[in-house]
Formats: structure tokens, C-alpha cells, sequence
């Protein structure tokens, strides 16, 4: 069979995120168990999570997450680095040994700054040299695979039900003030750690309920500004497009989200005229960034996430909340799994971003 | 007569039993194929000037007539096949270069047939266009790479000018002079009426077609016909003609027999005249002449108007699309080898470019590994048929297409592929008056809006049913199509997969 | 409530009822009908004896056109018309009071003082329906009929009669037939169709006197006959109007607003006489269309509306057996003749216009000659020479029919 | 009310509405039968200056809104109703008067006495006039026009 990045594969799934808007850091134990209620939406093929502020003595450094197939490509690979980065720490990812998980890669995680004279003699900011370093792992260093590279967070994921990759990554014993969850439901993989999601790319982190139509036209574009689209998923190739949108062409949150679920020509046509021209811009501009097909999204960032569905609202996702926290799921199930306290539970139309922020300062 | 002599190609065949003699027919003929016999109360006819162009055929009100491919042929041979020794006899009978209309008819292969298109099932939703918004809504340009944003922070329209669209099709050139006033008009009233664009070709804007300018598109060939400034400042954008599919290489000629009138003035040529026009653009043999010129016009038209380059399909197409989108721009236009058109010599329109689908691939693909397709739009033409070749250009990597054959069918055309004779019974190409008025713009109007609504009804069943309701990402998503019948190297230039995989 | 009262039964009476009814729903209009019967068309009575109509037929419109219309319809005479008191007197006792009034009252036969005519027993006139009536009772195989007077009435006569008689000859002291509208090659062409049906004719010769059973001819011929009809011509009847102190000439004078000299009194049909629009004076063109469009006319004016008849022209459609005769206008002026095997087509041409015409044979689309005549065409602004040869509306301007044919682009 | 409207400037002169015009006033379900070996006596007729390039057109009743015929006719047989001009041809005695008044010639004979005119196939089972329904080239449209009663 064929594995993500050889082929597409199409799947349904589940989403959580809570965050908590005065930045206090939650244990991952709450949300592995919202992932229980919405097992159905999983078929043990791929689980994960999306950490924030889970690094904080180490909160100024890129932390890399890498599966190994083997110890040969590890070699390589951390020969890699140390020519390119700083590595002030590396060690392999605790994990819990389970009956429930099996096949494990190698798992590791480096904290690391990229080394000034790269910097210097490419031009380019540090962010845009972690992207870089990491299409080079993904594509050339058979067996690498970086699948979290930002700071002060992580992803976790793995072959399995969600829960059971929580568990196995004793994510209760991390703290962070944002943590996102995905199972997954894909229809014809093996079963390959790498293809299970969050899919993360700095601090953007996606999780992706749902079966875009406008895969490859997406796909082919956001490759021309040097992505490479290697598992053929949606949540990557959203990814990308948020990275190139919100770090490349400096587009706000409400903007990006204007392009991807971008409004009908006719909702825009009804828009104040200031609001008009700058959404038929975007659309005229951006157009092979338009995301179609059933979308909800939660994407994770440094102090902050944002939900989206797509413009037609062809997948459940709610939203709740209770004091400083805001719950994302899926399933209402979920929510209240989390906090049965949860209050004014609704449901965002199609393309209506959700943006909830960490008071500033507080993560 | 003897060695000289061919036997007709098409037998007029007349149910005796049905034919009332009313002579419609021999009124419509422009070809002088039916007369009326008083003696016996009955038709006639001379099948030796007959172009099957249905003409009678259609409005005979009995239904009494049809044109049937004569079976008196030269004794088969699979090699000279009876229309290739007939080619021999005409050209040992009058020494000349042999001359014919419209597309190649050749069984080349026509790889739009070979491509299927996907749809949702179980794991995403289908969209019925009916229930939900469906948007086919285009914009042709120059996209900005980079925004801008003013000192409030507020995004700054930085947009060249561009095209807007209602749906990813327009009507491409045909010139006024290869086609009649009446036929013009019909292009002219339709496109603007549908949201979209026809193109004047390279006869210049008649001064009555100067109100249909938001919807058209002047176009600037290696003649320079018809070319003042009015005529550059009238349209919606500019297109440089650079070449033609069905006559990739070589220039065009309209026969002094055409000029006449209107035609003459709007050309800007004397009466009688035949208007030639050189095979290159004499002050363009290379890419930076073109981008001269792409610059010479937009400082003509203080940057108002998008500049579109359109190009024959020719073997090293996707090189020449990246010069040209490095040329300054706005829009290539590429014409596939499949194209119409009012006269070519035969042997280049059936042997000369290559399929706009592989082009079309090849450049799509080349401009996206240049990194420079968001910087020119793509429309392609050269025998877009029908509302699913447009879906399947559109997946390949267009961003509209251009469509004239199929214009002209709407219009009456029974492409019997003998426009350069100036007789189309149809009234389309031709300028005797008696046969332009044959077509009533009102009548073609509304014909050519059906079938654009038709299309487009089309285009959004089929972007429903691949789960897709905007036409922005069809586009270039070649995971919606699968290739059958075709190779290896065939599938990756075109980078579709084959059927089941 | 005002009250309009006309007086006749004929088709310009109708023709004023209509008038009024466009200009005023509500009025009371009263018509005053000598003959006992609703207005019937009286040209028909010929094709009556030839049997093509029936009197249910030939109303001119249906019975109910008189209730819808609110029309109330007086079998009586009028005996006077007293413009002062504004008031008509009726034959049969009691006055109507009018708020305007129309003199519809047609025409009557002439009858010539003959000697011996007193004594004809078996003598018809043909104008009326009473008169078909009695000449169709009297008639029967083998009779020998003779009629006097070969105009249109003696004609159409002589023909509705043809196969119903034993002899049919026809008398006028006149040269030649229809001298009133045809010339004399016209004359005979139709001539010769009446006789190859066997009507005999006595032309430039009349019956001077009668004996019994005989005529006895100007030329001092005798010419036995049965029955006898006379149809020498028509009077206006204009004696109500002169006592009402109207002006009167050969017939009543009307304006183009049917108005007569006196106030609150109209007139429309063949008893009146107006301007000739083809250029013939003043005269009286007792034809049907004039008086349907007259008496409308006239039914506007009098209920306060505003109409103009000022297009009437003296035409005549006249056929035997299949040969049509139409002309119109006056025969004045520069000749245009085009001759066939029995047709016969001459154009009048005065001052730049069609003055008149008339077609034999080949009448088909004869009304575009008609209206060149009408509208005064100037015809330097048509195609006359091709005109002539056939009746087209190509021989106009695009503008010309743009104009005046309704729905045309 | 319905009325075929004329567009001279799109006439080809083919013909086709006589044609069609005598079919449908023919009563008979086919046009082979109905027209072939026959004279046709269409009641709308195309004026041809026979030479290419020539104004052509097809004249049929215009339905006036006063139409002269209809106060001509000596018979009652010319009515107007509903917008129509038409002819009752059983009481039409064939005198001809109304194709000495028609300015436009609009109404002709079959040779059988009685005249004949368009009556915009109100009655003849063609449902819409025939001539327009078969006009190749939209100089012969049907409108639907108010217009008033004569």
C-alpha cells in the first residue's frame, strides 16, 4: 500500500482544541479525554495533539520533533543539524509503552537555533530557515521526518486512536495554555506516524476535519513558492497556504481566513464598499488559495487559534465556553467531556473565522 | 472534362414524393446548386457546386432534400485514401496551393476524449448547483505578487488592470472582413449581455461596435489592420496576434473580393485590396521586440488595458510562454492546432502545431516550476467543443478559453469548411449583402447567449459534482482528471494519472 | 342624459351609432328605421336572388349589436326635423327630442314619368330588400325580362337574375354600360361578359313607352316582356334637411365633420354631398364605405368628440360572373393604360397624383392604388412606373411603410 | 393580442411563410399533402424585386386599428374581434370592395369568390401564426401587443 506522500488519501476525523485566554496552562489529561466521546470519528489509523507553551525553559529555541525509521537515518539527519543549528538540547520524546500502540519509529526532539553566519550568507530571517531545513529533512533524508519545528510547542502524534496517543505520550504530564487534538478516519493508508496530524510548520499547527475539492489546485500553486506538498493531505497543504499567507504576505487573521473560506462573489457584492474592495482583492489576488469542499480547521499559533469551516459549512464544528477557556470540537460531546460547565454552545457559519487570543503577554 | 474532371464530392439526393417545388431551396443557394424546371414542375439540380453546407437542407419545409457523400470514388486504398488522390488531381489540374477553412479535420487525436472527470462519492459531498451558490466568476491578469498595504495598514490595490468574466469563456478572434458585419454583432451583443469578451480579430472595430468596447478586445496582428489609436483606447484589453493554430508560421490573406465597404474603411485599406498579412510581425523577431511592443501598447493606452499574447501551439510552446510571460504580459493566449479559421493553406492547418491540450499542460507546468504563473493568465482555444472541454482546460491549468467554431455553429455555421470562397449560405462568412443579412444578430444573439448558458449550466453541474462550487480551484487541479488511452509520456505531460489509479 | 337621434336604417346609421358609443358610453340614442328592418346592406339584394345570401345574413350586424349598444331602434318614419325645438317628428305620431341628430336617409330610386308605365302590372324596382322580395316572386322559368337602365343596380339585377329567366335584356339610353364609372372600352369588356351569359342589351335606346306587355323603344323597336325592372338611378333624399333649412344640392352639404349648415344636425350616406378627395368637387359618392365611415364620423362629432371624414372618394368594386371592375377617383388627367386578354388596367394622372383609376380583370391588391388616391401621395415619392405595372409596397419608401403599416420595423 | 410584427430589414425572400401560411390554412395534418401538385393561395405574400441584394418582405393583414375593410365590406363578412381582422367567408358575396379599399393589399382570393386574409391562424388549429413560427430568420415575429378596438 501506498503511504502518504505516495499517494492522496482522503479522510474523516475528529478535532478538539481548548485554550485558555489568560494563558494559564491546562494538563494534556482534559483533552485526550474529549477525544473518548468521538472514538467513532477515528478508525485507530491516526491520532495527535498540538502543545502551546508546553517549553517554556526553552521558549527562545526551535523545537524540532523527528520520527526515525532507524538509527541510520538519525545519523544522518543529526549530522544535518549540527552543521546548520545550535542544538542545546536533544533527546528522544518519553513515551509510554502500550499494547495499543505498536510499529514505533524513533522519536526524538532537538531545541535549536539556526547558526548566524547561515542566516547572514542566505539572507533570510531564522523562521524562513527552519522551513527551509525541514522541506530539505522531509524530502531528502529518507527515513527523517521532522513533524513539529516550532517554539515553546509541540505536536505528538502517532498511529492509533487519539486517546491512546495521548496516553502514550503521557501528555498529562505537559502543561500548555493551548493544546488542539485530531483523530483521524483515512481511508486507505497503512498506517504511517508521519501522516497522522496535527501537521505543523512553525508554531502553525492544523488540525483538518474533512475532504477538500480543491486539493490539487491549491497544492500546485503554494508549491511554486518552494512547498512541497510531500504526504498529499489536506491539513498540509492548508498548512502551507496559512504559512505563505499569514508569514510570507503578511496577511492578517481575518484576511487569510477571507482568502481560504473566501465569501460568495454575491455576499461580497452586498458588503460596505471599503470591505468590498478589499475582499474582491483578496479573491481576484489569491484566487488559487480558495479552499473548497468540507473544511473545519483549527489552526494553532504562537498566543492564539483560529477555527474556519468551509464556506459552506459541509462539516460540524462547535465552539463553547466557560471562564477564560474556549473549547473547539467537532462534537458537543467532546466539549463537555472537557468541561461540563461549558456554556453558549453555537456553531460559527461557513467562513466565519473563530479567533481566540492569549491576553498578551501571558504565554 | 476528361482528365481534368472530379467527380462531385456530394449527391444531392430529393424525395420526389415530398418536394412541394416551392423553391426555397434554389433561393437559398448561393451556390447555384437548385434550379426550378417550369416544364415539369420539378427541381434540379447540380451537385458539382455543392458544399454540403445544409443550407437547403435545413430549410427545406418538407423535409425532402439531404446531401449525402457521393460513393463514386477511386478504388479504395488505405494509403491513398480517395481525398488525398483527389488533393493530386487538383493541384495537377491548376498548379496551386490548396486551400481550405476551419479546423483541421484530420483523425488526429483529440486528447480532451481521452480525459475523465472526477466526482465526489461517500467521502465528501457532492454540490447541487441548484441548492447552493455556484460561482463561475474569472478575472484575467496579472495577479501582484507581493500586497501592499497603506500607513493606516489597510490593503492597497496594487491590481493591474484586468478582465473580469462571468464564466471562463470568450469568443476568440475572427476578423471582420473573414466574417460579416451581422456576425459581429452577434459576438459583440452576446458577449456583453453574457459578461464577457469577443475579439475584433485583425480587421480593425467597426465604428457601430465602439458601444460593445467594455466587452471587447482589440487585437493588434502582424498587418496592423484597422490599428489607430480610437481603436486601441475602444476595448476592454489588447492582444498582440502572434500566431494562429490553424496556420501556425505563416500570415494571413483576406481576398480583395472581401474588401469592400465598410470593410475597406474599417481596415484601413483601399477598396479591392487584398489585405496581407505578413507572416511575423516585422518589428518582432525576438522576445524583447515583443515586449517593445507589449510596452509600446500599454504606453499607448496609459497602462488602462491588459495586454494579451496569443501564440500558435508549436513544439517549443512552453518556452515561448515563459518569454512571453516575462514580456511585460498580462494574458498568453495559446491556439491549438485544432483552431479554426477563415482560409489556410491546407497542408499547413492539417500538418503544422500541435494539440492545445499538450500545450496547454506544458505550459501550465513550465510557468508554475518558473514560479511565474500567478504573473499571466493562461486562455486557451483551438477547438473547445463543449462545455466539458472547457472543465477539463480549466483542471490542465487555464484560466479561461477561447471559443470560435463552436460561436459560429451557434451561429448557423454547418462547417463545411468553405469559407474562403465568400459564399456562406449561413451569412456568416461572407460579405455579400444579400447573404449577410441571412443572419439576423438578433436571432445569433440569443443563440450564442444559449449556449453560453447552457455551458455554464454545464461547467457548475459538472464543478458540483467534484465537490467544487468556485471555478478559482478547478483550476490547474489535475487530481480531478484521469487520462484513458494514452501513454505513458503522454499522461505526464499532461500530469494526470491514468484511469483506476 | 343627452339624446341622439338618426334617422335612416342603413349602414350609415350604424356606422353613426358607432361613432357615438366611442365618444359616449351612457347617451340614449334612438334610430329611427323606416324600412321595418334592422340596417342591412343594401348592395346584397342581387346576390340574394342569386341565392348566395340570406336575409339573416345580410343584417349588417348581428341583433345584438342593438341591445349592447343600448340603441333604440324606432320602426317610423320621420316626417320632420325642427332644428328650433330641436325635435323630430315622427310619421306615426309623437317627437323625439334630440341633443343632436343625423340624417341617414339614403336614397331613392328615380323613376322616369314614362307613358304607360301606370299600366305595367308586373314593374319592379331594385333597391330595397321589399323590392328583392317582390321581383323574386315574380320572376319564374321562361320569363322575359327587361330592364331598364344598365348602371350598377340594372346590372348586378340582370345578373343575380341570369339562369332564372327566359330572356334578360337590358335598355339604356346611355352608349354603352356602367357609363357612370367605366369609359367605353372598359364598358364593353364587361359588356361582352354579361352577354356570353345571355343578357341582351339595347344600348344609346330606351323604352319611350309602354304598352302592354311591350316596350316600345326609342328606335321604335318593341320588345316584349314579363316582368319589367327599372333602375334608371338614384335621388338623395335630402326633403327633411331642406325643411329643416339645411343647405342642399344634389345632395345634403355636410362638411368634413358631417356637419350640415345647421346647427345640431349631422348627415352621413348617400344622401349627402361632400368634397371629392380624388378631385372631383363637390358631389355625392353614394357608396357603402363612405357611408359607414360618414355616419361614424358623424356619431363622434355629435357626442362632442373630434372626427374627420375628408378622404372620401367615389369607387365602385363591381364583378359579374367572376369579371371584377374596381376603380376609384376621377378620370381626369394624363392616361396610363396597360391592356390584356380581357383586363384592362388606366391610371389617371393629374398635377403629380393618382387622380383615378379603373382595373378590369386584374384587380388584385387594387386598394394600394386606392390609397395612393386617399392619402394624396405625392407620387413622385413612389415607384409609380413599377406601381403601375403591379400593386406592391415595394414601389414605397421603407419610411412610408414603416409609417403607416401597423407592426412594421 | 397577438400580431406578426414585420422586420423588412431581415426578409430573405425564401418564401417560406406563404408556404407555411397555406399549410396551416390548409386543414390538412400533412404539408405533402396539403401543398404538393397544388396552387397555393397563402394569405401573406412576399414582394421580390427578383434580383439579389433587392428589398424583400412579406405583406399579410397589419390588423389596423381602424381597418377600412371591415367598414367596407357590404356584407358584415370583415369583422374585427379581439384584435383580429377576419373574414367570415360564408357571408362574404365576394364583391371585392375590401381589395379595392386594403392599402396594403393584404387581402386576396383562391378563385372561389369569397377573399381570404391573414387571421393570425386564430382559428386553424396552427395555434401561433405559421408564417413567423416558420420564419428562418426572425423577419416575421409574433408580438403581443393591446391593441385597441377599432
Amino acid at each position: 500500500m501506498k503511504r502518504e506522500g505516495q499517494t492522496r488519501i482522503p479522510s474523516g476525523c475528529a478535532v478538539t482544541a481548548v485554550i485558555s485566554k489568560s494563558g494559564e496552562r491546562m494538563s494534556g489529561g482534559s483533552i485526550v479525554e474529549s477525544m473518548i466521546p468521538m472514538h467513532d470519528r477515528s478508525n485507530g489509523l491516526g491520532g495527535g495533539f498540538a502543545a502551546y507553551g508546553i517549553y517554556p525553559e526553552h521558549r527562545d529555541f526551535y523545537a524540532l520533533h523527528l520520527f526515525y525509521d532507524d538509527e541510520g537515518c538519525r545519523r544522518e539527519c543529526e549530522e544535518y543539524l549540527r552543521e546548520r543549528f545550535e542544538i542545546v538540547d536533544a533527546e528522544t520524546i518519553p513515551t509510554r509503552t502500550m499494547r495499543e500502540i505498536t510499529d514505533e519509529p524513533l522519536i526524538w526532539r532537538y531545541f535549536v537555533f539556526p547558526r548566524r553566519s547561515a542566516l547572514r550568507s542566505l539572507q533570510i530571517d531564522d523562521r524562513e530557515y527552519i522551513v527551509r531545513a525541514t522541506m530539505k529533512i522531509n524530502s531528502t533524508i529518507n527515513g527523517a521526518y521532522v513533524f513539529s519545528c516550532g517554539k515553546n510547542m509541540g505536536v505528538f502524534k502517532a498511529v492509533g486512536y487519539p486517546e491512546d496517543v495521548g496516553r502514550y505520550y503521557r501528555l498529562d504530564e505537559y502543561e500548555g495554555y493551548l493544546w488542539t487534538a485530531h483523530g483521524r478516519y483515512p481511508t486507505n493508508t497503512p498506517g504511517w506516524w508521519g501522516g497522522a496530524h496535527p501537521f505543523a510548520l512553525l508554531d502553525y499547527s492544523v488540525v483538518h476535519n474533512g475532504e477538500i475539492s480543491s486539493y490539487d489546485a491549491n497544492r500546485r500553486f503554494i508549491e511554486m513558492f518552494g512547498y512541497k506538498c510531500n504526504l498529499q493531505t489536506d491539513t498540509e497543504v492548508i498548512t502551507y497556504i496559512i504559512d505563505y499567507l499569514l508569514r510570507r504576505q503578511g496577511l492578517t487573521l481575518t484576511e487569510t481566513a477571507a482568502v481560504i473560506a473566501a465569501p460568495f462573489w454575491d455576499t461580497i457584492s452586498h458588503r460596505p464598499e471599503g470591505e468590498r474592495e478589499t475582499l474582491t482583492y483578496l479573491r481576484t489576488v489569491f484566487s488559487s488559495l480558495l479552499v473548497t469542499g468540507p473544511f473545519s480547521i483549527i489552526l494553532g499559533f504562537e498566543g492564539g487559534l483560529m477555527a474556519l469551516n468551509d464556506r459552506l459549512k459541509l462539516r460540524s464544528m462547535v465552539v463553547g465556553e466557560h471562564g477564560d477557556r474556549v473549547y473547539i470540537a467537532s462534537e458537543e460531546a467532546a466539549i463537555r467531556k472537557m468541561d461540563p460547565g461549558a456554556e453558549d454552545i453555537w456553531a460559527p457559519a461557513g467562513g466565519e473565522p473563530v479567533i481566540v487570543r492569549v491576553k498578551e503577554g501571558r504565554y | 472534362m476528361g482528365v481534368e474532371f472530379i467527380y462531385p464530392e456530394f449527391e444531392v439526393v430529393r424525395n420526389s414524393s415530398r418536394c412541394i417545388a416551392c423553391r426555397v431551396c434554389e433561393r437559398q443557394c448561393s451556390n447555384g446548386v437548385h434550379t426550378y424546371d417550369p416544364d415539369g414542375g420539378v427541381m434540379l439540380s447540380d451537385e458539382s457546386k455543392c458544399v454540403n453546407c445544409q443550407r437547403c437542407v435545413s430549410l427545406c419545409p418538407t423535409r425532402a432534400l439531404k446531401i449525402v457523400k457521393s460513393d463514386c470514388v477511386p478504388r479504395e486504398n488505405a494509403n491513398w485514401q480517395a481525398d488525398t488522390i483527389k488533393e493530386i488531381y487538383k493541384q495537377a489540374n491548376s498548379g496551386g496551393v490548396l486551400l481550405s477553412s476551419m479546423g483541421n479535420p484530420k483523425p488526429l487525436p483529440v486528447y480532451w476524449d481521452r480525459i475523465l472527470i472526477n466526482a465526489s462519492q461517500v467521502t465528501n459531498p457532492s454540490i447541487d448547483p441548484l441548492r447552493e451558490p455556484m460561482e463561475t466568476r474569472v478575472f484575467l491578469g496579472k495577479k501582484p505578487r507581493k500586497i501592499e498595504r497603506g500607513e493606516d495598514g489597510r490593503l492597497r490595490n496594487n491590481l493591474t488592470p484586468q478582465l473580469e468574466l462571468s464564466m471562463p469563456v470568450m469568443f476568440s478572434a475572427m476578423s471582420y472582413g473573414s466574417i460579416s458585419y451581422n456576425a459581429h454583432k452577434s459576438l459583440a451583443e452576446a458577449a456583453t449581455e453574457l459578461g464577457i469578451y469577443y475579439n475584433t480579430g485583425e480587421g480593425g472595430l467597426h465604428e457601430d461596435f465602439y458601444v460593445y468596447g467594455p466587452n471587447t478586445i482589440v487585437q493588434v496582428a502582424s498587418g496592423r489592420f484597422g490599428v489607430h489609436a480610437d481603436y486601441l483606447g475602444a476595448g476592454a484589453a489588447i492582444e498582440i496576434k502572434m500566431g494562429q493554430g490553424a496556420k501556425p508560421g505563416i500570415g494571413g490573406h483576406l481576398p480583395g473580393t472581401k474588401i469592400v465597404g465598410d470593410v475597406s474603411r474599417t481596415r484601413m485599406i483601399p477598396e479591392g485590396s487584398d489585405a496581407i498579412s505578413p507572416a511575423p510581425h516585422h518589428d518582432i523577431y525576438s522576445i524583447e521586440d515583443l515586449r517593445q511592443l507589449v510596452y509600446s501598447l500599454k504606453e499607448a493606452t496609459q497602462y488602462k488595458k491588459p495586454v494579451i499574447v496569443k501564440v500558435a501551439a508549436v513544439h517549443n510552446i512552453a518556452a515561448i510562454a515563459s518569454g512571453i510571460a516575462r514580456s511585460g504580459a498580462d494574458i498568453i493566449a495559446i491556439d491549438g492546432f485544432r483552431g479554426g479559421t477563415g482560409a489556410a493553406p491546407t497542408r499547413i492547418r492539417d500538418n503544422v502545431g500541435i494539440p492545445i491540450e499538450l500545450a496547454l499542460a506544458a505550459c501550465d507546468t513550465r510557468l508554475r516550476e518558473e514560479g511565474i504563473r500567478n504573473d499571466v493568465s493562461l486562455v486557451v482555444g483551438g477547438s473547445i467543443r463543449s462545455a466539458s472541454d472547457v472543465v477539463k482546460a480549466i483542471a490542465l491549468g487555464a484560466d479561461a478559453c477561447y471559443i470560435a467554431t463552436a460561436a459560429l455553429l451557434a451561429l448557423g455555421c454547418h462547417l463545411c469548411r468553405t469559407c474562403h470562397t465568400g459564399l456562406c449560405n449561413w451569412g456568416i462568412a461572407t460579405q455579400r449583402p444579400e447573404l449577410v443579412k441571412r443572419l439576423n444578430p438578433e436571432i445569433g444573439k440569443t443563440r450564442l447567449v444559449n449556449l453560453m448558458t447552457a455551458w455554464r449550466h454545464e461547467i457548475k453541474e459538472l464543478l458540483g459534482g467534484m465537490g467544487i462550487n468556485s471555478i478559482e480551484t478547478l483550476r490547474g487541479n489535475r487530481l480531478m482528471l484521469r487520462g484513458v488511452n494514452m501513454t505513458e509520456k503522454e499522461l505526464e505531460i499532461l500530469g494526470i494519472s491514468h484511469a483506476g489509479e | 342624459m343627452k339624446t341622439y337621434v338618426i334617422i335612416g336604417g342603413g349602414v350609415a346609421a350604424v356606422g353613426c351609432v358607432e361613432g357615438i358609443r366611442s365618444v359616449d358610453k351612457g347617451a340614449r340614442i334612438v334610430l329611427i328605421a323606416g324600412e321595418g328592418r334592422l340596417p342591412y346592406c343594401r348592395p346584397l339584394i342581387s346576390y340574394y336572388l342569386e341565392g348566395k345570401t340570406d336575409f339573416e345574413k345580410m343584417k349588417y350586424r348581428p341583433e345584438d349589436f342593438y341591445t349592447e349598444n343600448s340603441v333604440e331602434v324606432v320602426y317610423d318614419t320621420a316626417v320632420s326635423v325642427d332644428p328650433a325645438s330641436r325635435t323630430v317628428a315622427l310619421g306615426g305620431g309623437g317627437t323625439v327630442k334630440y341633443d343632436a341628430v343625423c340624417l341617414a336617409t339614403g336614397s331613392r330610386p328615380f323613376v322616369p314619368p314614362i307613358p304607360g308605365l301606370e299600366n305595367v302590372t308586373r314593374k319592379f324596382g331594385f333597391m330595397t330588400e321589399e323590392d328583392a322580395i317582390a321581383l323574386d316572386g315574380a320572376i319564374y322559368p321562361g320569363c322575359r325580362v327587361l330592364i331598364v337602365g344598365a348602371g350598377l343596380i340594372g346590372l348586378k339585377c340582370a345578373e343575380g337574375l341570369c339562369g332564372r329567366a327566359g330572356s334578360i335584356t337590358v335598355c339604356d339610353l346611355a352608349p354603352r354600360v356602367l357609363s357612370s364609372i367605366l369609359d367605353g372600352t372598359a364598358s364593353s369588356l364587361m359588356q361582352a361578359c354579361l352577354e356570353e351569359h345571355g343578357v341582351r342589351f339595347m344600348l344609346g335606346d330606351t323604352a319611350e313607352s309602354f304598352l302592354p306587355g311591350v316596350a316600345r323603344m326609342k328606335s321604335g323597336v318593341d320588345v316584349a316582356f314579363d316582368v319589367l325592372v327599372l333602375a334608371v338611378g338614384v335621388r338623395a333624399n335630402v326633403s327633411l334637411a331642406k325643411d329643416a333649412g339645411c343647405e342642399v344640392g344634389r345632395g345634403i352639404a355636410v362638411d368634413t365633420h358631417m356637419r350640415t349648415t345647421v346647427a345640431g344636425i349631422y348627415a352621413a350616406g348617400d344622401c349627402v354631398e361632400a368634397e371629392d378627395a380624388s378631385g372631383g368637387g363637390r358631389r355625392v359618392m353614394a357608396i357603402m364605405p363612405n357611408a359607414v365611415i360618414g355616419g361614424r364620423c358623424a356619431g363622434v362629432n355629435m357626442a362632442g368628440g373630434d372626427g374627420t371624414f375628408d378622404s372620401a372618394v367615389p369607387m365602385n368594386a363591381i364583378g359579374f360572373f367572376g369579371l371584377h371592375a374596381l376603380t376609384a377617383g376621377t378620370y381626369e388627367g394624363e392616361l396610363y393604360e396597360e391592356k390584356g386578354e380581357r383586363t384592362l388596367r388606366r391610371f389617371y394622372v393629374k398635377d403629380g397624383y393618382l387622380s383615378g383609376f379603373m382595373l378590369i380583370g386584374a384587380v388584385d391588391r387594387a386598394g394600394i392604388y386606392t390609397s395612393l388616391i386617399r392619402n394624396r401621395i405625392p407620387l413622385d415619392t413612389v415607384d409609380f412606373e413599377a406601381l403601375r405595372k403591379a400593386p406592391s409596397m415595394r414601389g414605397f419608401s421603407s419610411e412610408y411603410r414603416r409609417e403607416h403599416m401597423e407592426g412594421w420595423k | 393580442m397577438k400580431r406578426v410584427t414585420v422586420h423588412e430589414e431581415w426578409c430573405l425572400g425564401c418564401h417560406l411563410c406563404e408556404y407555411n401560411c397555406a399549410y396551416a390554412n390548409s386543414g390538412i395534418p400533412d404539408m405533402v399533402k396539403a401543398l404538393k401538385g397544388k396552387r397555393i393561395f397563402p394569405r401573406i405574400k412576399v414582394e421580390d424585386g427578383g434580383t439579389p441584394g433587392s428589398v424583400t418582405f412579406a405583406v399579410s393583414c397589419r390588423h389596423c386599428p381602424d381597418p377600412i375593410c371591415v367598414k367596407s365590406c357590404i356584407s358584415g363578412a370583415l369583422s374585427k374581434r379581439g384584435g383580429a381582422v377576419t373574414v367570415d367567408r360564408s357571408k362574404c358575396v365576394g364583391c371585392y370592395t375590401c381589395i379595392l379599399v386594403c392599402p396594403f393589399g393584404a387581402i386576396s382570393t383562391d378563385g372561389d369568390g369569397a377573399v381570404l386574409k391573414c387571421e393570425l391562424c386564430l382559428s386553424n388549429g396552427a395555434g401561433t401564426p405559421a408564417c413567423a413560427a416558420g420564419c428562418p430568420n426572425g423577419a416575421l415575429t409574433v408580438e403581443d401587443i393591446d391593441i385597441p378596438e377599432g
